[in-house]
Parts: C-alpha cells; structure tokens; sequence
C-alpha cells in the first residue's frame, strides 16, 4: 500500500480539477449544508431518504474503484455490501460494539473477503470473473443462511439504542452523519487512488494488462489492493444497514438489486472519475427512492434497468462523458 | 397478451394511487377529515402473491366501513406503497407514511420480513400497530402497542405442530417413526423446531430430518431417501414452489404414508389447489381458514362472496381462503378499537386491544402481553375427494376438512396419503 | 560483469502436442544490434514472449545480467531493463499520450516520473506535439513511435522491437531506424524481430534466423544471408 | 435390490433427467457465451418469459406445452436477432462489450422480470402437460415422465442443433466464427449476419427451454435466478464452445446434485455443485470437456 497511493503529479491535462485543499474545503461545505439542511426540514423522512441515498453513494463509489478504474466487472456487489452488515451484526452480538467500531470491522472483513476473491479469481478475465464473483455471492449466501449464529435464515434484530449520540436529535439523524462522512471518506479515498500512481497503474492495466505488465506494472499486485479496497469499502456502505431497517434477513441483504445498482450507478455516471459514481448514485437512488413513494408499484424497479440499458447504448462514458469530450 | 398488460398496468395505476374511499356509496354520509391508515404492502417481488390478496381485502373493508358511514363519523383512507418485498424500502416507507403523509393510524404489510423493518419506526412514534403473518416478530422488541393477526400464538414451540401430532397418535396403529423436512427458511425452522419437540414428547423415532436449500429444482432425491428411512409418517415444511415439487415428486415416487403433510403452504393458493388436484387428497396441511360449516363468523362467507368477483377482475388469488380473511380480520380489529376509545389516542387503542376481545370474520380473538393471540388456533385439514383440476369443488364444503382442533372438527382422518394413486 | 547481458539457454516452447520452439541458445552482448529473423510461425514472437516472461512455463533458460530470469514475472523483468515493443501496438486507449509514458516512468522504478521525463521520452519519438491527445487520435507511425516511447520510458538495457515497421513507408522506416540507432549509441541492446529485410540488414551488426522453432544460422548478416539454408526458409515459402 | 443401490441408481437416473433440463438451460447460452462471446446473463430470464408466455398460451389454446415452446421458437430467434443488432450497433462495433455489454445484458434481465410481473403478475404460473402424471416403473427405477419428455426433446434440440452446426454451410459458418472472425471474412461471409443468427438460435433454444422449465415446475418471473448461476457454471465447465461438452457437464451436474441430495441432504447441494464449478475454474479453466485453447 505504501507505493501505491502516492500524491499524484501535476496532470498534463488542462487542469480544471480543484486542488486538493479546495477540493477537502468543498467536500466539508456540501456536507455541512446538508446536515443542516436536513436538521432544518425536521423530517425523520428526510434522514432516511439521505441515508438511503448516501449508502448508495459510498457502495457505488467503491464497485466502481474495481469495475471503473481497472476494468474488473463485480457482480457480487451484493455479497460484500451483505457481509459488512452482517460484520455488524455478528461483532455486535458478540462484543456488544456499537455502530462506528463495527464499521472498521466491517471494512477489514469486506478488505479480507475482496483479497480473497482476488486470490482467488483475479487469473480470470472478463465475463469469468464477473460469474465468479455471482458464484461467490451464492457460496457467501448458504454460508450466511446456515450460520444461525446471525440467525440464519430467520434474520437477526438489531435493536437502535435507546439514547443518541453526539446531541442529534435522533438515531435517524445520527445515522445519516455517519453515512454522510462514509460517502464523503470514500469520494476522497477513490478520488486519491485516480490522481495517484495506483489509479495510473490500473487505468493500464484496464486497457491491456500484457501491455501494462511489460510497462512494468506489477497487474497482480494492483488488483489485489483494488479488490481489498473495493470490498472494505462496499462492506462499508453495507455496516450500517442493520441499523437502518433493525432487522435484517439474507434474502434481502443478498438482494439482487444491491448488485445491479453498483453497477448501474457508476456506469450512468461515468466510470473515468470519482464524481461519475456519486452522480449516478444519486440520481439513480433518489428516482428510485421518489417512485417508491409516489407511483409505488413494481413499474419503479424497471426505472433502473431502463435507465441503465438506455445509458450503456447511448452514454457510454456516463453523464460525465456527456460534458466531457475526452475520455 | 395485449389484454393481459394493459389489465397489469390498470393494476399499476391501482395500486399507485391511494384508494379513495366510495364516499358517493355513503348512506349516513361520513364527514370531515378522513382517516387515514398508512402501510407498506408487498405489490411486487416474491410476497406479492399474498400481499395483493391482503390489499383487495382492505380495499372491501374500506368500502364496507364507509358505507356505514365511516369510522368515528369520518371516512377511512388507506394510504399504501409498495415495498417490492424488500425489507430495506419498509423504514423508509414508514417514516414517509407517518411525517410527511401524517397517517393517523399504521398497520402492517404481509409476512415477518416486511413487519420487523418497521417496527423500529413505528415504535419510535408510539402508534399501535396490528401485523399481519408475523412470527415471533415481537419477541425481541417487546413492543406492548404490538398485536399479531397470526393465528400461530406466541408458543410456537409447543404448539405449531401439536394438531398434527394429536392426529397422528389418534391413528391406529400408532405410528412410532416420523421423518422431517423443512426449507430452510424463517418460518420453516419454528415449525420443524416445533415437530422436532413434539416427536420427542411422543417418543417418535426421528429417521430423517433435513433442510432443504430455497434454490432446490429438483425434489425427487428429498422424497426417496425419506421413503429409504420408512417412517410411519411425515412432517413437511414448505413454500409454493417447492410444495408443488415436492407432492409432484411424492405423486411419482408412488409415495405412501399412514401420514403426510405439515406447513406446506401451496395449495393455500388457489392456482396451486387446481394444478395438484387429486394428488392432493389425503394431504394433511396446516391452515389458517377453511370454508367448512363449522367456521363460519358473521361476514367470513360475505367477505369470500365479495372477495371473488373483484380477485377475477384484478388476476390475483381466485378463491381467496388464505390471506384475505385474515387481512379484513386485522382491519376490523382496528376498527372495533377505535369505535371503542372514540378517538385517535394510540396508548388508549392499545389498552383496548389488551384489555378487550374482538369478533372478527375468523372468529373471536384476543391478545396476550406480547400481542400474539392468546388462544392459538393453528388449523389441521385435509383434503378429500378431489377429483379433476376444477375448481368449485374446492368452493364447497367437505372437501377441505378440520381435522383439528377439535372444536371446529367437521371431517374424521383419512389414510393413507397416497399422492393420488 | 560480463559483456553478455542476455544468455539464452536450450529455450524451448511447447503448445499441447505442436512445437514452437525448441533449444534455443543466444548470447547478446552488451550494446549491440541484434537481427532475429525468420518465416512467419517460426518462432519469433514466441521467443519474444517466453523472454519477457508471458508464458510462464517454458524449456530451458534465460540469464539476463547475470542473473537468471526464471520466476520473474513480466513486470519484475521490465524492471530489470527488459523492454520490448508489442508487434501491434497496444497503446493504453483510455490514457492520453502522456499518460501512456508516465505508466513505465512511474512503474519501471528507474527515475522519477516527472512531467518533464514524460514530454523528454515523447520528444525523443516526436510525440510531444500530441502529449495530450488519446491514442486513437495517433496514425499507425505515432502509434508504434508512442509504443517505443513507451518501452524506451523503462531505460532498459535490452529492448525488443517486435516488427515495428511492418506496413510503414520507406521514410517511415527511416525515422524509426534513427530512433533505434540514437538509443543503441545511448547503450542500449537491442534485438530487432522484423520482416522488413532492409531495415534489419541496415541495422544488425549480427542475424540470428528461427526456422521451424530452431536457430538455424547465427552470425555477421553478409555471411547468414548468404547461406543455402537460409535463402531456401525465406524464397522455398 | 439393496436399497443403497437402489437409491444411488435412482438418484443417479432422477439426476440425469434433471441434468437434461439443465442442458436445454444452458445449450443456448453456450452458443452466446461460449461461442459468440456475448455475455448474456439474460438468458434465464429469457426463459423464464418463453415458460410464462408457453403457460399463457398453454391456458388458451391446451396445445402441449413443449410443442407451444416450438412454435414459439421463430418468434423467440426474431428476438434474439434483434437483441444481436442493438448489442452490435452499441457495443461490439464500439469495442465496448466487456463493461458495457455486461451491464447491458443485466439492464435486459431486469426489464424482462419486471416486465413480467407488470405483465402477468407475481404469482405462479403452471400447465398441465398430459403426460405430467405419469411415471414409468423399470424395476426399482422410477422414471416420471414430467421429467423425461422435457429432457429428451431438449436433448433431441439440441442434437439437431448439433448437426446443424456440423453439417451445414451456416452452421460451420457459426462454429468458425468461434474460432476466428477474420477467416470468415476470407470466406466472403458477413460475421454479422452469421452471429445475428446464431444469437437469434440460442434465443430460440431459450424458448424451447422455457417450455421444459414450465411443465417440470411452477413458474413464476423470478425462476430464473436459480438457473444464472447453474448454467454458466455448466457452460464453463462444458468448454464454452462444445455443445457436446455443455450436454456431458449438465448432465454431470444435475447427478452431483442429486447424489448429493440423495445421500447427504439438500443442503449440500448447491455448494457441492458450485464448489465443482470453483474447483474448475482454478484448476482447468479451459473446462472439463473444452479443447486446450
């Protein structure tokens, strides 16, 4: 890790990306409006609506730090997103942690699953490891379903506590900030990896790893750090998910459309740059989010996969590719 | 096919808008502000088989109230969305139903899944809340203003699977093996942890007990090592798709038991009740209402009555014996609550609910501390003399008998099960 | 050190039952300009490959600077100062120019991947003009100039130019045989694999000629061109 | 017979009709996946639509289901062939298939469900086929006919197919456009038209499974989950390319599964099976049955 994130050079390109400091000072504003803006409307509805949305932010963030910048396609978003909540629940009952150290867990659990699936699948390309990361989303599955331990296929409660931390003025609100800082932490880390020689190295080996390799890039190395990173990172976004709904059940932690939104997401935004993921996922949760309460019929699940079909045929760099001609 | 979408999309719109009460229909014409009766309802995605039952049998409620002038004068409104059958759209939808819709009563979808994301929102906000197909739901939350529509009672363990023993040991000879399955699944483990308890309590020889995986195609291997194990009688715990595989799978492996059957929810439905048929005579199935003269409440057969007509018209479960009574009963506990308190008080409608008994369309029920029922009324039928695949003979009585409890008892066991042959 | 910096050994290669190369033995030394020629399916390219480390398994062995190679994997060997050019080029399409350069500067680990290093390597091809375009703005000349560039960004000992000029122009091939002899006089090794007999007679001082996966003749190029066996493997197709 | 026997003969027997089902799942998909390279993760879902409009038509008309599934198989090829043009004219002539074409075909799957369930609703679809009652004794062997007919006229489907692609001119064309696009432009053949309509045909085989899928259980839109998995796996394992090979590893499959279910409980099942599929892609990822590439 140490060689990989080093600060980026200076980019050749017109530079019309802020600097980092900037970019930081940003980042703490936009979240500040938002929190208050949040606190503002009062509305329990309204945390939730922000949760929901920002937990999309930070998972499509990461899939996309493997399917965007180096070009492995993970369609067991789902499993990782699955095992950080369930790292929640498992390390909750048994240490009686709360919510914010069982996030770190929960990042190192999803960093030692994506390790291993890259172990294991990283020498297959393309379509085979895009089904392998389903088959491992399948064997992840009947292991969490024959572990009664997190209440198998029962599901498990997760009980909100009673009192609120830091003087929110509720669990929902509490809830959200934390969510928020994650969306925020994970635009950051993925932003650091594309300025930096890692970002660089798996943009190469995205276009032609034998090319890459004979550039000197050691392939291996960089997509076992891109897979650890990814998974924690989509562990991550899946920790706090106990405690947004209370009970938790494989079905719909495994839930398939966990797996099409992080790829959907990034891909309407644009893969090339962290904002490609945020936009798509915001805009992509929140349509979502809005027809669930408005026309609120199965007709809202078809917006994802329209949108996404009609995007890949017509925008294939995202929303970004739309204002940027280059890349 | 043309046909067929654009009723499906009429169903679209249907379920998008929120059901406006018949206030034209009105005799005593109700007044004022409505009242209005938020929750999540399973439209789409793997629940919705039962969930779109649930919600017609709201809607007739709904008409029915407000055509005898509403509730406390005022007309009711149902305010629902769809939670696709995931359980992480259900907080959302429970805030957005009780601060932004201001909802002035909640209930909940169909099924565990749907119930327990809610709880913590609603639990928040202090409302009662009146479930439906919940199980064991509130055994973690210990939410007093909590109140089960199921009729399975809060001793699982000790009595889900009694009615199905209680005949089993009537029969003569007495059996003295028995073989479990069951899906691995929620509901399914509480029923087979009940069986297994109770075997043990009949000094039953357990020969097999097995889990079987949702994703299982193919059930002739489950069938045949439980006919290699030989036990007196059978024990199963199963969804729709899979009891179908497996009654097809028993029908083809000439299976022959002195008993067979358990929770294999399937021919609750009625296109599965059609498709089995007569491999279905014999079957000996956990149940929660069956049109048989012995459980007729005032309204049970106007409520089917009503039911069929629109289920036709909407597509969705055509006799309507499962959810739909239910559905209603769940409404009418919280209508008969708020006639009772007079006003919009949610700890009052709470104590209500503990403190009184209410008569509904599935019979008396009353609440213990933890909201279940007090008395648990876990239904043991059984199908008999099924011929063909048409479906009035399953409108009549006698085809479905109740074998259990006792007290509604209007047919005596028959055996073997011999999946038709 | 020696003045061997590459020493192959009895390299072999084996596709299921078919042989594609077989007891190789090559020395090259220090700073000179080696020609590797043959037919088509001779076995070129799959010596390029098995000595830049893609197969991993093969018969026999390289030593490169004294050390051996075997278990180096591509990138380990790049490192070393291993470059070698892909016979079409691959350019890195969703990078820029530039960009294409900096991957080799930041990775090969020989230097710092400077702006400055990244527009010295392009102006040595002639690219800086085109720093910031995308690769598939290039023509076919840019392209295998950007895909030299890219090897030369390694500072390698040895490089190998796999058929660079196939399909180029006369004066085409005369710029890349400039840029070839400005790094050769800078200390490079290099073997040339090229069908382009002008350009590899004008550049080796030695021919090494595969037939059928076997080295058939090794030498001065006047006197490999002029043997029977040789002639017969090029005009006998 | 010992009864040990007579359950393995007969888990054996019940796997490779089940395995017969998986094969007419996964024919198609090895023409996509394995031979044209079109990774279309749609095509359970595909013949989860072929089983709900067979169960319709089925209900309408009471023509034999499996016999509905052919008759639909030009309506489904025309699909596919319009399927092929909307992925060629956006991914492949762009270069773009490996994200992209992935995304799209899950974008198409999705549609396809909730089509579905807009269309004809969530609940269990089922026909009654005539023969679906029956079941043949061979001693100690059952064998239900709802398994079989489907099984044998996929295999014969695929047997057909097989001989299509051996003997005649088109069908050499799509084996070769496996192997190597540019030899068929050599050949003055349009690898376009070629693999419009070899994706058109694995559609079509789509259809015809549906059909199978529909007479051996309910279905209902989301049936098709449970097959992704399975029959990509059974592709890969078969060698991609080998319609012989995917018949041989579905078959294979489907006899693991019971076996295992048989003598060590359902649960097993699955993970054996997919550990089977883990096992191959780490050791021979050119597949079990597939030619060294």
């Amino acid at each position: 890790m140490s060689d990989a994130i080093i600060p980026a050079l200076p980019r050749p390109a017109p530079p019309r990306r802020l600097g980092h400091a900037g970019f930081w000072l940003a980042a703490a504003a936009a979240a500040a409006i938002l929190i208050l803006a949040l606190r503002g409307m009062g509305s329990e509805y309204a945390y939730f609506a922000a949760t929901f949305v920002l937990q999309y932010v930070v998972l499509a963030t990461a899939w996309n730090i493997l399917g965007g910048y180096a070009g492995y396609v993970n369609f067991g978003a789902a499993a990782f997103f699955a095992a950080g909540a369930y790292t929640t629940v498992a390390v909750g009952k048994a240490f009686g942690l709360g919510l914010l150290p069982c996030i770190g867990i929960a990042a190192m659990v999803g960093g030692a699953l994506g390790l291993g699936t890259g172990i294991l699948t990283l020498r297959l390309r393309g379509a085979y490891f895009a089904i392998a990361t389903l088959c491992l989303s399948v064997v992840l599955q009947t292991f969490i379903v024959n572990w009664s331990y997190v209440g198998g296929s029962r599901g498990a409660y997760i009980l909100r506590p009673r009192d609120v931390p830091f003087g929110f003025d509720s669990y929902g609100g509490y809830l959200c900030a934390v969510v928020l800082v994650l969306a925020a932490a994970a635009i950051a880390i993925a932003r650091s990896i594309e300025v930096s020689r890692l970002g660089l190295g798996l943009a190469a080996l995205r276009d032609d790893e034998a090319a890459a390799e004979a550039a000197g890039v050691p392939t291996l190395r960089l997509k076992l750090i891109a897979t650890s990173i990814s998974g924690a990172m989509m562990a991550v976004a899946g920790a706090p998910l106990p405690y947004l709904g209370s009970y938790i059940e494989p079905t719909s932690a495994f839930g398939l459309s966990y797996a099409v939104n992080a790829i959907a997401m990034p891909l309407i935004g644009g893969t090339a740059s962290w904002a490609g993921p945020l936009i798509g996922a915001v805009l992509l949760s929140s349509l979502q989010q809005a027809a669930t309460v408005t026309i609120s019929s199965a007709a809202n699940l078809l917006i994802v996969g329209v949108v996404l079909v009609v995007f890949v045929c017509v925008a294939p760099r995202g929303i970004i590719g739309l204002f940027r001609r280059r890349r | 096919m043309e046909g067929l979408s654009r009723r499906g999309l009429g169903h679209a719109a249907l379920a998008a808008a929120i059901t406006v009460p018949a206030m034209a229909k009105a005799q005593t014409a109700a007044s004022g502000p409505p009242i209005r009766i938020g929750y999540s309802m399973s439209l789409s995605g793997g629940l919705a088989g039962n969930g779109r039952p649930a919600l017609l049998a709201h809607r007739i409620w709904a008409e029915d109230v407000n055509a005898k002038g509403g509730l406390l004068g005022r007309p009711v409104q149902l305010v629902h969305y769809d939670d696709q059958s995931t359980g992480a759209q259900v907080p959302g939808i429970y805030t957005k139903l009780i601060d932004v819709d201001k909802v002035d009563l909640v209930i909940s979808g169909y099924a565990t899944a749907i119930i327990a994301p809610a709880m913590p929102v609603v639990m928040q906000r202090q409302m009662a809340f009146v479930s439906l197909f919940g199980t064991g739901v509130n055994a973690d939350f210990k939410y007093d203003r909590y109140f089960s529509i199921n009729p399975a009672g809060s001793q699982v363990k000790e009595t889900f699977a009694k009615g199905f023993f209680d005949i089993a040991m009537a029969m003569d000879p007495k059996p003295r093996s028995i073989a479990l399955v069951n899906l691995d699944s929620d509901f399914h483990q509480r029923t087979a942890e009940s069986a297994r308890f109770l075997a043990k309590e009949h000094k039953l020889r357990v020969v097999y007990d097995r889990a079987y995986p949702p994703s299982t195609v193919d059930f002739s291997p489950i069938i045949r090592s439980v006919q290699a194990a030989r036990p007196d009688i059978v024990f199963v715990g199963s969804y729709p798709p899979d009891t179908a595989g497996m009654l097809r799978a028993a029908s083809e492996l000439r299976a022959n038991f002195a008993l067979f059957g358990g929770p294999m929810i399937g021919p609750h439905i009625t296109a599965q009740k059609l498709q089995l048929g007569p491999i279905l005579n014999n079957l000996v199935v956990w149940d929660v209402y069956a049109p048989e003269p012995t459980l007729q409440f005032p309204g049970t057969q106007a409520l089917i009555e009503r039911y069929q007509p629109l289920a036709a018209k909407e597509n969705t479960d055509a006799l309507g014996h499962y959810v739909p009574p239910l559905a209603y009963a769940q409404m009418q506990v919280l209508e008969q609550a708020v006639k009772r308190v007079g006003r919009i008080d949610q700890a009052a409608l709470a104590a209500d609910m503990h403190a009184n008994s209410f008569d509904t369309v599935i019979g008396p029920l009353r609440f213990d501390a933890l909201g279940e029922w007090a008395e648990e009324r876990n239904l043991y039928t059984q199908y008999q003399g099924i011929q063909g695949n048409g479906i009035e003979q399953f409108r009549k009585a006698g085809t479905q008998v109740i074998l259990y409890p006792p007290r509604y008892k209007s047919g005596d066991l028959r055996t073997p099960y011999t999946a038709g042959a | 050190m020696s003045d061997v910096v590459l020493r192959a050994h009895a390299v072999g290669k084996r596709f299921g039952g078919f042989t594609a190369l077989s007891g190789i033995d090559l020395e090259v030394r220090a700073g000179e300009r080696l020609g590797l020629i043959g037919p088509n399916g001779s076995g070129k390219s799959t010596f390029t490959n098995c000595l830049a480390g893609a197969f991993p398994s093969h018969d026999g062995s390289f030593t490169f600077k004294d050390a051996p190679l075997a278990g180096l994997k591509p990138h380990q060997r790049a490192r070393q100062g291993l470059a070698r050019t892909f016979q079409l080029p691959r350019p890195f399409r969703g990078l820029t120019v530039a960009e294409n350069v900096r991957v080799p500067l930041s990775f090969g680990g020989r230097g710092a991947a400077t702006m400055e290093s990244a527009m010295a390597c392009l102006e040595s091809v002639d690219l800086a003009g085109k720093a910031h375009r995308m690769p598939k703005e290039l023509t076919q000349v840019e392209l295998r100039r950007l895909e030299l560039a890219r090897a030369t960004a390694l500072q390698p000992e040895l490089l190998i130019v796999d058929e660079a000029m196939a399909g180029l122009s006369h004066t085409e091939v005369d710029q890349i045989l400039a840029l070839l002899f400005r790094l050769n006089e800078g200390g490079t090794t290099i073997i040339m694999i090229e069908h382009v007999m002008r350009a590899v007679t004008e550049f080796s001082q030695r021919l090494a000629v595969l037939v059928a996966g076997r080295k058939i003749a090794d030498g001065p190029p006047a006197d490999v061109l002029a043997l029977p066996a040789v002639e017969e493997a090029y005009l006998g197709r | 017979m010992d009864p040990d026997l007579a359950l393995l003969l007969n888990g054996v027997v019940s796997g490779l009709l089940l395995g017969g089902l998986y094969a007419a799942a996964a024919a198609g998909l090895s023409i996509s996946f394995g031979m044209l390279d079109v990774v279309n993760i749609a095509h359970p879902a595909f013949m989860v639509l072929g089983a709900l409009i067979v169960a319709l038509l089925w209900a309408a008309t009471g023509l034999d289901p499996l016999l509905l599934s052919i008759l639909l198989a030009p309506a489904f090829w025309a699909l596919g062939a319009g399927l092929y043009v909307i992925y060629h004219h956006f991914f492949e002539r762009r270069g773009d298939e490996a994200i992209q074409g992935l995304a799209f075909f899950f974008g198409v799957m999705f549609i396809v469900e909730v089509g579905l369930v807009l269309a004809v609703g969530p609940e269990q679809h089922f026909v009654d086929a005539a023969y679906a009652a029956t079941t043949w004794r061979l001693g100690e062997i059952d064998v239900p006919l709802r398994m079989l007919v489907p099984a044998t006229v996929a295999l014969a489907a695929i047997g057909a197919l097989a001989l299509f692609l051996r003997h005649s001119f088109t069908g050499r064309a799509i084996a070769a456009v496996a192997q190597d696009r540019d030899a068929l432009r050599l050949l003055a053949i349009d690898p376009i038209r070629i693999k419009r309509l070899a994706f058109g045909i694995s559609l079509a085989f789509a259809g015809l499974a549906g059909g199978a899928l529909v007479v051996v259980q309910p279905v209902d839109a989301w049936s098709g989950h449970v097959f992704i998995g399975r029959v990509f796996a059974i592709v890969i394992m078969g060698g991609l390319s080998s319609l012989g090979g995917c018949v041989l590893a579905a078959l294979a499959f489907g006899v693991v599964e019971n076996v295992t279910a048989s003598f060590f409980g359902p649960s097993w099942s699955p993970a054996v099976a997919f550990g089977c599929l883990l096992l191959v892609l780490a050791v021979r990822p050119q597949g079990l049955f597939g030619r060294m590439a």
